[in-house]
């Protein structure tokens, strides 16, 4: 297997390994464990294996096209710095493993836990390994969704939840603006990969963009590495299980943030924006961090606070700029890992022995975990800085750096003092920690008597993380010096400086700084031990100003209240706000390209006067006024003054030589009258006298409504004068009236436009009205009236009770009386309509007529039955199947339409002939005739399924009073 | 062209028509059957579509696309009524099959049983979206429009209940009012310029003289609202989410793909008609779609955050989708439509899972009674003879597979990687900071910023919005109600979001697909040469009088 | 002149009918009583009838006929439906 | 004669967006009905309005097209008739189901609190 | 030949109404007799009181009769619309009793007493067989009921019972 | 043009006509009156006009032109209907509000007992 391979392997396989661990069952502890702990240590062998190859300086690489045009491609690429990145990842990762297995308890989940830990794994390693900047940030936010699971894995405890949403929340905020910042890393490169991007370093920091570029790499940076103001994440996320702290919270997913500042430190550093803007931030988390350290009562959260403080000094490193503290960053990043994955392991044992990790509780533990305390202790000395331990070395090289001059400005002056307060802050912690938890009077209130030391298997990861703070603490040149080595070449390349891993470096200041740090923080532990014996949680002053009260605090103002707020503020839940705000837009938008185009409307033209015109439309005015004006209170007023508009309408159609449309809206008129008539029964009662006071602000509201009516009304009236009295186009119509006889086959054009060049619109067109009926029918079989409307109308009641009151009178006799004479009448009509129909439906290819009028008049046909007879007596005789003509009707006209294919033609090719029959003479045959019959059978049957099954419902409610069966809905 | 191949086009709006037809035809007592039928018919236009794109997308000559133009009734553009198959609209085809093959299945569990005509209405909106989207005349547009409306109104009503009649009425009286705008839209456009036909209109704007020119415009934009009101943007999406949430799940589901057919017909029109070519007009309401897109994205990102309910977080993502993309579409770059598509197709996938989603986590909460409760009633009525003796089981494993969707569902919403919505957003921001690819210092607009500001900050308010909702329904809430879900409901949403990640994991090729499709939307002209050359089969004969 | 008397008769004819047309409009609008509006409607209906067969007679054309005559037989449906609901308070029942 | 037509349709959209913005069901859709009407004028207005055109060709078919009023706005108005035809009754019963459900007939489906 | 033409006036009615809405043709004939068919089928389905038409002539002399009436109507209401002072028309409703019954012959009577201007048919009470009409002068009142009772009605019984 | 005389005569008359009618319907007081009004234009105005149309076009045509006739048939049929209906519904609701000048149903009246309303 050649390099390249191994590198995809590695990235792969933790991935596949988590894969095969959710699949686990639940209780299979151990496999899931040993998966885990053999894909780590797989893992590890072969990033080892890859040692050689990175060792010189040489990169390892492999890609594959992912969205080249995009230039983002899946590219791994291995240099020294990654590989030591990777080494971490993985060899902690396996200690980890090891440790988990003994930590979790038998209730967990723990398949669910290795497969989280493995998927982790694999995401970290590919921000070590990415070579594209857009591949980085996906791994990037890879690792903050894994660690969401990872520190929620104990949801059913409130404080995970929060806290992993809030890790979540941060970091996912934070990788967001990371990626905007690395696509403007990608935009002044030229390109995402990194090698082009850390090549075009110079051009980077001289490009204008440079400076919110960094900006947003430092958010995503920043807050991964729980920098100051974004580091309340961090001891909240201590609500995970140790194993997770151990791994995410120490040794890597923190790291990731100074990882990406290191890995991009040749293309951003060295500025006076990048000293600034990570040295305040860097610094302000070293000494906050230590300080609130100091304060904490949870075992863990005093960890946290010093992880945080550690990647504080890091980030402080970088800042300067200089190669020097490049390395000192570097360095400083393996060791705090070291040491402090095994202080949050041996927190977990102590946590796992005992019950608690309050300090306040836990006393005395020498005795009872002896070894455990001894290899606590030599961490936390490394942690604290005390010389010999790898802690130190890089402490060391940090207080080095302090004392150089890089950028001269106040920041440069005050960081000596500033390091030395948080070391010495790290001592007093360090010390606190030990002491407070080994020394002292056996514990008296612990939640789990008896605490002895864990299974050695479970010790052994500590057992080796403290044995390589000793190893490189001693003998940092030989240990860890070739590999660290290795990676800051691959940083800094060409810019490598000369530096010394040795453990005495003479007297000098930085020295003389450890020493007075060592001092202080050993006294400020003794004058404080008291008080942190008992004190609340949290640093003195700050206890109640915590990030993470502040941040929940915003979070609900910001994205509920506010947002709430504003949802509500710029939405509605009510139609006529909606309705105004679609009518006025529809006005604006005819009204600005109109107005600021400059359109001169024509001048009036008062031409062509036509008196009878001018009345008809008078009349038109009016009624739709009084429509208006009627529609509130009189309801059936307002329905006869529309009707009398609509006839208007047709009127108008008429005397513009449209008689197919007169024809059709007459026929419409009537349906529609009649529907709207059937549903205003179910309507409520409704009285001018009741609820006639409007208020102000309903006056104003009229006003405006008012005002958007006139205006609406006044822009039509122009929009129509303008385009009415403009000079016809060379529009298609004109191909239409040539062509519509000889090769339409009619003389009305506008149903050959119908049936035959538009035809698809009125296939269209009448797949609408089937669907609508077919809602109306289905909508209608659930429909319930209003507790007031389903009482037998006024009329009726009034009438079967004079009916009832009278001997020689039947139930019903008044409206038997009534409808005597009108419906012997209206029967009569019945076959005179159904003649009438055909007539319309025979000449509509050449004359105005067509399916659609003769639908519609057969169906008004039924619905004279119906009216006359009422729905019973229809129904007995009439067995109107209106779902089936609706099918038949929408089959045959797509059928008619495909039967064009049969000669070869595209669907809905008309074809016409006359067809000589004997006696009779040509008569024409034309399939735009069957189409039509289409649309005439789903007219039929869908205008009848309207009004039946809205009539039907009268009877409904009369079956819900009385038992009594009826034959009906056969649909 | 073969015979079959040459009819192929108007097969997704013909399959459909007609098996709607024969489904009204079936007693409704014949629930298997229906279904057996409507499923058929749907997997039969998924085929179609896939070769329809596969046609379109066949490269014959380097540079030239292939647009496929059938016209009907054998009338050439502008005359008759054309339709035209590119790539964008075989793209739709597709993905409205895989939506509705998804919906589909998941309503065969319970929903299509809800109420009379189903699968009738469900057909026949397909009919209409494909209709809209493969038509090439914007009246024929209309009809389609009203044929997909009409088929909503039945769906959304579908199982009835208060909710669903309060959202329909709201829906309805909107969108009667948008069509009204549409009609007068439609007909202004036809009284200036003389033409129907999309390709003959972009060809005739140039030449119209000033006057005109603006009356045009205005019939432009009037038209443009009524889209808008379709595509969801603010002020006119209030009707949005309460109609999306109410709505039965796989109608739901399948109206992702309906305020996408605003989505489509704006990019689709604002680039053909107001494109470079278009002169004096060129550009016309691009400013409108980027800055009301924007405010859309915000509106919609802040619903988001602000939704309780699971539903109408969902919906507020529509409107965040919906948002997105007509700023997309009014920043007018190749590389940012090309994005935009990939978008569309990705959070399309993700919303449709999403509300199918929902209602089988709901089933198991508490905080879902309501919902229950609605679809207590759906099944309660007297008429419905089967009760819920095959309402899924409490399988092993079921709050696992439902976690993961909706973590999925989460992370696809917010734009997080490693999905194919990060992928979109990343394509859509890389495009809008290198305007004129990688690697030319082309100076960024300012409006870019705006932008890419406003898809962070949306993608912000999913993830917290989604997390929380996560939490709360995952997490908070005792694993002992596991919801009792059916493989047959679980199937689709699965189905959804593996499209995602085929998306993601084929992101290159797709891409490629789509800047070409970007490039043929940018540059009509070889649109508008198909429609405008396309020659009916043979002289018209017979019809001789 | 004979043409001249046909224009001249139409064109009264036409404003007479319209005038009644006004007159039925006024009432529908007066009311006072629904039963006098629906009545204004049906005779409204019935004067636009005959003015459209005065229009096909002024155009020369039967073309208009058939909106005459869907007036004559259907257009009363509208007013029968209206005069039921007025009586029973349902259309159908 | 158009500025006739055009203030008919004028008045008839006024007072259908006044009543569109009404609060009652049956209100709104009086007002989407006289909508109707003026829209389809509209329509039938931009082909230009012509008086006494020849409705139907000649026999033979052939003919000054400048002589016939345009029958592609004429197709266009009977199509939006059935549409609005159709979308009118589903509102309708969409409104009854609404007031039988909610018990009111305000279009939010509660009686707005003054 | 019942069941195939059930109404033979009806069809020979149709047919004609057909052949006047189109012009006269041997292909509209048989056409017009098809779709009469049709018709008449349907009209069947609605199984009305089947009248029996008795005696053409009279039917025929009735409707001369009331073509008259109704032009001497019109005049004389068009006079009274003229001239509309108070006091000097006297409307008012009246109540007839009636000795037919046959559902069609009623609405004959309706359909002549509503196209005689003057003369509007209000309330058929079936349990009393009463009329109640209103009549717009009633000035003379045996005279109404005299041409109700005696002539429409007596004739129409004539031509229905 | 005796024909044009003629037809322009039946025109006159019939538009005349129907114009009386509705000028009675707007001027007379009450509902029952107001129902005679509109039967001029559905007796002599609609027969007017149809039988100048049928002159029109039986000369215009040259052929004998009498489909008119349909319309008035159905005018003569359907208007009752409208009328009847009309006039059933205001007795109910004049009787329902107890008005005084409108006879009650429940009279047993001896024939031609009549009721004088204004
Ligand atoms: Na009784
Ligand atoms: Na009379």
């Amino acid at each position: 297997m050649n390099d390249e391979d191994l590198l995809l392997l590695l990235l792969t396989l933790p991935f596949l390994g988590s894969f095969a661990a959710a699949l686990l069952k639940t209780a299979a502890r151990t496999a899931a464990a040993s998966l885990a702990g053999l894909v780590a240590l797989a893992a590890l062998v072969i990033t080892a294996a890859l040692y050689p190859s990175v060792a010189g300086g040489n990169v390892v690489r492999i890609s594959f096209e992912w969205l080249p045009t995009l230039d983002l491609n899946f590219t791994l690429r291995m240099d020294g710095f990654a590989w030591m990145f990777a080494m971490l990842i993985t060899g902690i990762g396996l200690l980890v493993a090891v440790y988990a297995h003994y930590y979790m308890s038998k209730e967990d989940p723990v398949p669910r836990f290795f497969s989280f830990l493995l998927a982790f794994m694999g995401a970290m390693l590919g921000i070590a390994l990415s070579g594209n900047l857009i591949l980085l940030a996906i791994f990037w936010e890879l690792t903050s969704i894994v660690s969401f699971l990872l520190i929620g894995y104990w949801h059913q405890n409130a404080a995970a939840r929060d806290g992993s949403r809030m890790a979540l929340t941060v970091t996912g905020m934070g990788g967001l603006c990371l990626l905007v910042g690395l696509l403007l890393l990608g935009h002044i490169a030229g390109g995402y990969d990194l090698d082009k991007v850390l090549a075009a370093g110079d051009a980077i920091r001289a490009h204008p963009l440079y400076l919110p570029a960094l900006i947003l790499v430092l958010m995503g940076a920043l807050t991964k590495s729980a920098q100051f103001p974004f580091h309340f994440w961090l001891p909240n996320a201590m609500a995970a299980p140790t194993p997770v702290s151990a791994y995410l919270h120490s040794a890597t997913m923190v790291k990731a943030g100074v990882f990406l500042l290191v890995r991009l430190w040749p293309a951003l550093s060295g500025t006076y924006e990048w000293f600034w803007l990570v040295g305040l931030a860097g610094t302000a988390t070293l000494l906050l961090g230590a300080y609130f350290a100091i304060f904490q009562q949870d075992l863990k959260g005093l960890l946290a606070y010093s992880t945080i403080s550690h990647l504080g000094l890091i980030t402080t490193l970088l800042s300067l700029g200089s190669p020097l503290a490049a390395v000192a960053a570097i360095f400083h990043m393996m060791n705090h890992a070291t040491f402090k994955a095994s202080l949050f392991m041996a927190a977990g044992i102590i946590d796992h022995e005992t019950g608690t990790r309050d300090m306040r509780r836990l006393s005395g533990l020498f005795r009872f975990l002896p070894i455990t305390a001894t290899l606590a202790m030599v961490a936390s000395a490394a942690m604290a800085g005390v010389p010999l331990l790898n802690g130190f070395l890089s402490k060391e090289m940090f207080f080095a750096e302090t004392v150089e001059t890089h950028a001269d400005s106040m920041l440069d002056k005050a960081l000596p003092y500033i390091a030395t307060i948080a070391g010495a802050f790290a001592v007093t912690y360090s010390l606190r920690f030990i002491h407070t938890v080994f020394f002292g009077p056996p514990p008296t209130d612990l939640p789990k008597a008896e605490p002895h030391e864990p299974p050695h298997w479970m010790r052994l990861p500590i057992e080796l993380l403290v044995l390589l703070c000793l190893i490189v603490g001693m003998v940092p040149a030989m240990s860890i010096g070739p590999f660290l080595h290795t990676a800051v070449t691959a940083v800094l390349g060409t810019e490598t400086p000369e530096y010394s891993l040795a453990v005495w470096h003479g007297f000098n200041l930085p020295l003389v700084m450890s020493i007075v740090a060592l001092a202080a923080g050993t006294l400020l532990y003794l004058l404080l031990r008291r008080y942190l014996a008992t004190c609340e949680n949290g640093p003195p002053l700050f206890r109640h100003l915590q990030g993470q009260r502040i941040f929940e605090r915003i979070l609900v103002t910001v994205s509920w209240k506010w947002a709430r707020w504003l949802e509500a503020y710029s939405g509605t839940r009510r139609l006529q706000p909606q309705l105004r705000l679609l009518t006025a837009l529809g006005f604006v938008a005819a009204f600005v390209p109109l107005y600021f185009g400059g359109f001169h409307p024509r001048p009036l033209s008062f031409a062509r006067p036509d008196l009878v015109f001018s009345m008809i439309w008078l009349i038109g005015i009016f009624s739709a006024l009084g429509a208006a004006y009627q529609a509130k209170y009189h309801r059936v007023a307002a329905l006869t003054m529309l009707g009398g508009a609509g006839l208007m309408t047709c009127l108008t159609f008429v005397w513009l030589s449209a008689p197919d449309l007169a024809l059709t809206q007459l026929l419409v008129e009537v349906v529609t009258t009649v529907l709207i008539l059937l549903g205003l029964r179910w309507l409520p009662k409704r009285n001018e006298k009741i609820d006639n006071t409007v208020n102000f602000s309903g006056r104003l509201r009229r006003l405006r409504d008012l005002t958007i009516a006139v205006a609406c009304g006044i822009g039509m009236s122009l929009l129509s004068y303008a385009v009415m009295t403009l000079p016809v186009p060379d529009a298609i119509a004109n191909y239409f009236l040539e062509k519509a006889y000889t090769e339409g086959g009619g003389r009305n054009v506008v149903n050959v436009i119908l049936v035959d060049f538009r035809a698809f619109d009125t296939m269209g067109e009448i797949t609408v009205l089937a669907i609508v009926a077919l809602t109306v029918f289905a909508l209608l079989r659930r429909f319930r009236p209003a507790a007031d409307s389903v009482a037998v109308p006024e009329q009726q009641r009034i009438q079967n009770a004079y009916d009832d009151a009278r001997p020689e009178r039947a139930p019903g006799d008044t409206v038997r009386d009534y409808l005597l004479v009108p419906s012997v009448i209206m029967q009569w009509l019945f076959p005179v309509i159904i003649t009438f129909a055909a007539f319309l439906f025979v000449r509509g290819h050449d004359l105005p007529g067509g399916g659609f009028a003769a639908g519609i008049a057969m169906a008004i046909a039924f619905l004279l039955q119906y009216l006359a007879g009422g729905a019973r007596w229809a129904e007995d005789r009439l067995r109107i199947l209106p779902v089936r003509w609706i099918g038949a009707g929408l089959l045959t006209a797509a059928a008619t339409g495909m039967g064009s294919w049969l000669f070869g033609r595209p669907f809905l090719t008309t074809y016409a002939q006359y067809v000589d029959i004997p006696l009779i003479g040509k008569v024409p045959l034309a399939t735009a005739m069957l189409f039509d019959l289409g649309v005439f059978a789903l007219v039929v049957g869908a205008t009848v399924l309207m009004l039946i099954a809205l009539a039907h419902q009268s009877i409904r409610v009369y079956r819900v009073r009385s038992p009594e069966p009826l034959k009906s809905e056969e649909a | 062209m073969s015979f079959w191949s040459e009819h192929l086009v108007i097969a997704p709006i013909l399959i459909p028509l007609v098996v709607g037809a024969i489904l009204v035809l079936l007693d409704e007592k014949r629930r298997v059957a229906k279904s057996m039928i409507s499923v058929l018919s749907t997997l039969a236009l998924l085929v179609v579509a896939v070769q329809i794109m596969r046609y379109v997308s066949a490269v014959h000559a380097p540079g030239a696309s292939v647009t496929a133009v059938y016209m009907l009734g054998n009338w050439p553009a502008p005359f008759g009524i054309v339709l035209v198959a590119d790539r964008l609209s075989a793209m739709m085809l597709v993905l409205t099959a895989l939506l509705a093959l998804a919906s589909l299945i998941f309503s065969l569990a319970r929903w299509h049983k809800a109420g009379p005509h189903f699968h009738t209405l469900f057909q026949l909106l397909l009919m209409g979206l494909n209709g809209a989207f493969l038509t090439g005349d914007l009246f024929n547009l209309f009809v389609f429009f009203e044929v997909m409306l009409a088929a909503s109104y039945g769906l959304l009503l579908h199982g009835s209940g208060p909710a669903r009649v309060k959202a329909g009425l709201h829906y309805i009286a909107v969108n009667l009012a948008a069509a009204l705008l549409f009609l007068i839209g439609v007909s202004l456009i036809y009284g200036i310029t003389g033409t129907l036909n999309m390709a003959d209109l972009a060809a005739r704007i140039p030449e119209l003289p000033h006057e005109n020119r603006i009356l045009l415009e205005a019939g432009c934009a009037v038209l443009g609202v009524a889209f808008l009101v379709k595509a969801g943007m603010w002020p006119l999406n209030f009707w949005l989410p309460p109609a999306y949430t109410a709505a039965a799940a796989p109608v739901a589901a399948i109206f992702a793909v309906m305020s996408k057919l605003g989505v489509y017909v704006i990019m689709r029109l604002s680039l053909l008609l107001f494109g470079d070519q278009a002169q004096e007009s060129a550009g016309f309401g691009f400013d409108v779609l980027l800055y009301g897109g924007m405010i859309t994205m915000a509106f919609g990102a802040v619903g988001v955050v602000a939704s309780q309910a699971l539903g109408r977080l969902a919906g507020y993502s529509v409107l965040v989708s919906s948002g997105t993309m007509l700023a997309a579409v009014g920043w007018g770059s190749t590389g940012v439509t090309a994005g935009a598509l990939f978008y569309m197709v990705s959070s399309t996938l993700t919303i449709a899972a999403f509300f199918l989603l929902i209602e089988l986590v709901e089933r198991g909460q508490d905080a879902g009674a309501n919902v229950l409760a609605v679809t207590m009633e759906a099944y309660g009525d007297a008429d419905e003879e089967e009760e819920d003796d095959e309402v899924g089981v409490a399988m092993p494993g079921t709050l696992a597979a439902l976690g993961i969707c909706f973590g999925m569902c989460g992370i696809l919403l917010a734009g997080l990687p490693p999905l194919s919505g990060f992928i979109a957003k990343f394509a859509m921001m890389s495009s809008m900071f290198n305007p004129a690819g990688l690697g030319s210092d082309l100076a960024i607009r300012p409006s870019a910023w705006w932008l890419v500001a406003l898809i962070i900050l949306s993608g912000l308010s999913a993830l917290i919005a989604m997390t929380r909702a996560g939490i709360r329904t995952f997490w908070a809430s005792i694993e002992g109600t596991v919801p009792r879900v059916l493989v047959m409901e679980m199937a689709p949403v699965i189905l959804l979001l593996f499209l995602t990640v085929m998306l993601t994991l084929e992101g290159g090729s797709v891409m490629a697909y789509l800047e070409e499709t970007a490039r043929n939307l940018h540059v009509p002209q070889s649109y508008m040469n198909d429609v405008m050359s396309a020659q009916p089969i043979k002289p018209q004969e017979g019809g001789q009088p | 002149m004979s043409a001249d008397i046909l224009y001249w008769s139409i064109a009264i004819a036409q404003v007479l009918l319209a005038v009644a047309m006004a007159f039925a409009c006024l009432r529908m609008f007066r009311g006072p009583r629904a039963q006098d509006r629906v009545l204004g409607l049906d005779t409204l209906y019935v004067n636009s009838m005959l003015l459209l067969i005065t229009y096909g007679i002024r155009v020369g054309s039967p073309i208009y006929f058939e909106a005459a005559l869907i007036i004559g037989l259907l257009g009363f449906v509208a007013t029968v439906a209206l005069a039921k609901f007025l009586m029973r308070g349902e259309v159908i029942e | 004669m158009e500025l006739v037509l055009a203030i008919g349709i004028g008045v008839m959209t006024g007072s259908g967006v006044w009543l569109l913005l009404r609060p009652r069901t049956y209100q709104v859709i009086v007002g989407l009905s006289l909508l109707s009407y003026a829209v389809n004028l509209f329509i039938f207005g931009v082909g230009g309005i012509k008086r006494h055109a020849p409705p139907i060709l000649p026999e033979g078919g052939i003919a000054d097209p400048a002589r016939f009023t345009d029958p592609v706005p004429q197709a266009l108005v009977l199509t939006a008739i059935v549409i609005g035809f159709a979308t009118t009754a589903l509102f309708l019963v969409v409104l009854l189901a609404s007031r039988g459900l909610t018990g009111t007939d305000h279009v939010d489906g509660r009686e707005q609190s003054k | 030949m019942r069941t195939i033409l059930p109404y033979p006036l009806l069809f020979v009615s149709l047919v004609l109404m057909w052949l006047s809405l189109n012009r006269f043709s041997l292909g509209h004939l048989v056409l017009g007799s098809v779709i009469a068919l049709l018709a008449s089928a349907a009209m069947a389905s609605l199984r009305p009181d089947k009248p029996q038409l008795k005696k053409i002539g009279s039917f025929a002399r009735l409707l001369a009769l009331v073509f008259y009436d109704i032009i001497l109507s019109n005049l004389s209401v068009a006079s009274q619309i003229l001239n509309d002072r108070k006091g000097r028309r006297k409307p008012g409703f009246m109540t007839i009793p009636l000795e037919m019954t046959n559902p069609t012959g009623l609405a004959i009577l309706a359909v002549l007493l509503t196209s005689t201007p003057g003369t509007a048919w209000l309330e058929y009470n079936s349990t009393e067989s009463t009329l109640l009409i209103h009549i717009l002068d009633l000035k003379n009142e045996e005279e109404w009921l005299e041409l109700i009772k005696n002539r429409y009605e007596r004739m129409l019984m004539e031509v229905f019972e | 043009m005796w024909a044009a005389l003629l037809v322009s005569f039946f025109l006159l008359l019939g538009a005349g006509l129907s114009l009386l009618g509705t000028v009675g319907f707007l001027r007379f007081k009450s509902f029952y009156e107001r129902l005679h009004a509109p039967t001029l234009g559905t007796s002599w105005g609609t027969g007017g006009i149809l039988t100048a149309s049928m002159i029109f076009f039986t000369v215009t045509e040259g052929r004998p032109v009498f489909h008119e006739i349909l319309i008035g048939i159905f005018v003569t049929v359907t208007t009752p209907v409208t009328l009847m209906l009309l006039a059933r519904a205001a007795l109910h609701r004049d009787r329902s509000e107890n008005d005084p000048t409108v006879p009650s149903a429940s009279i047993l009246t001896k024939p031609g007992k009549t009721v004088i309303g204004d």
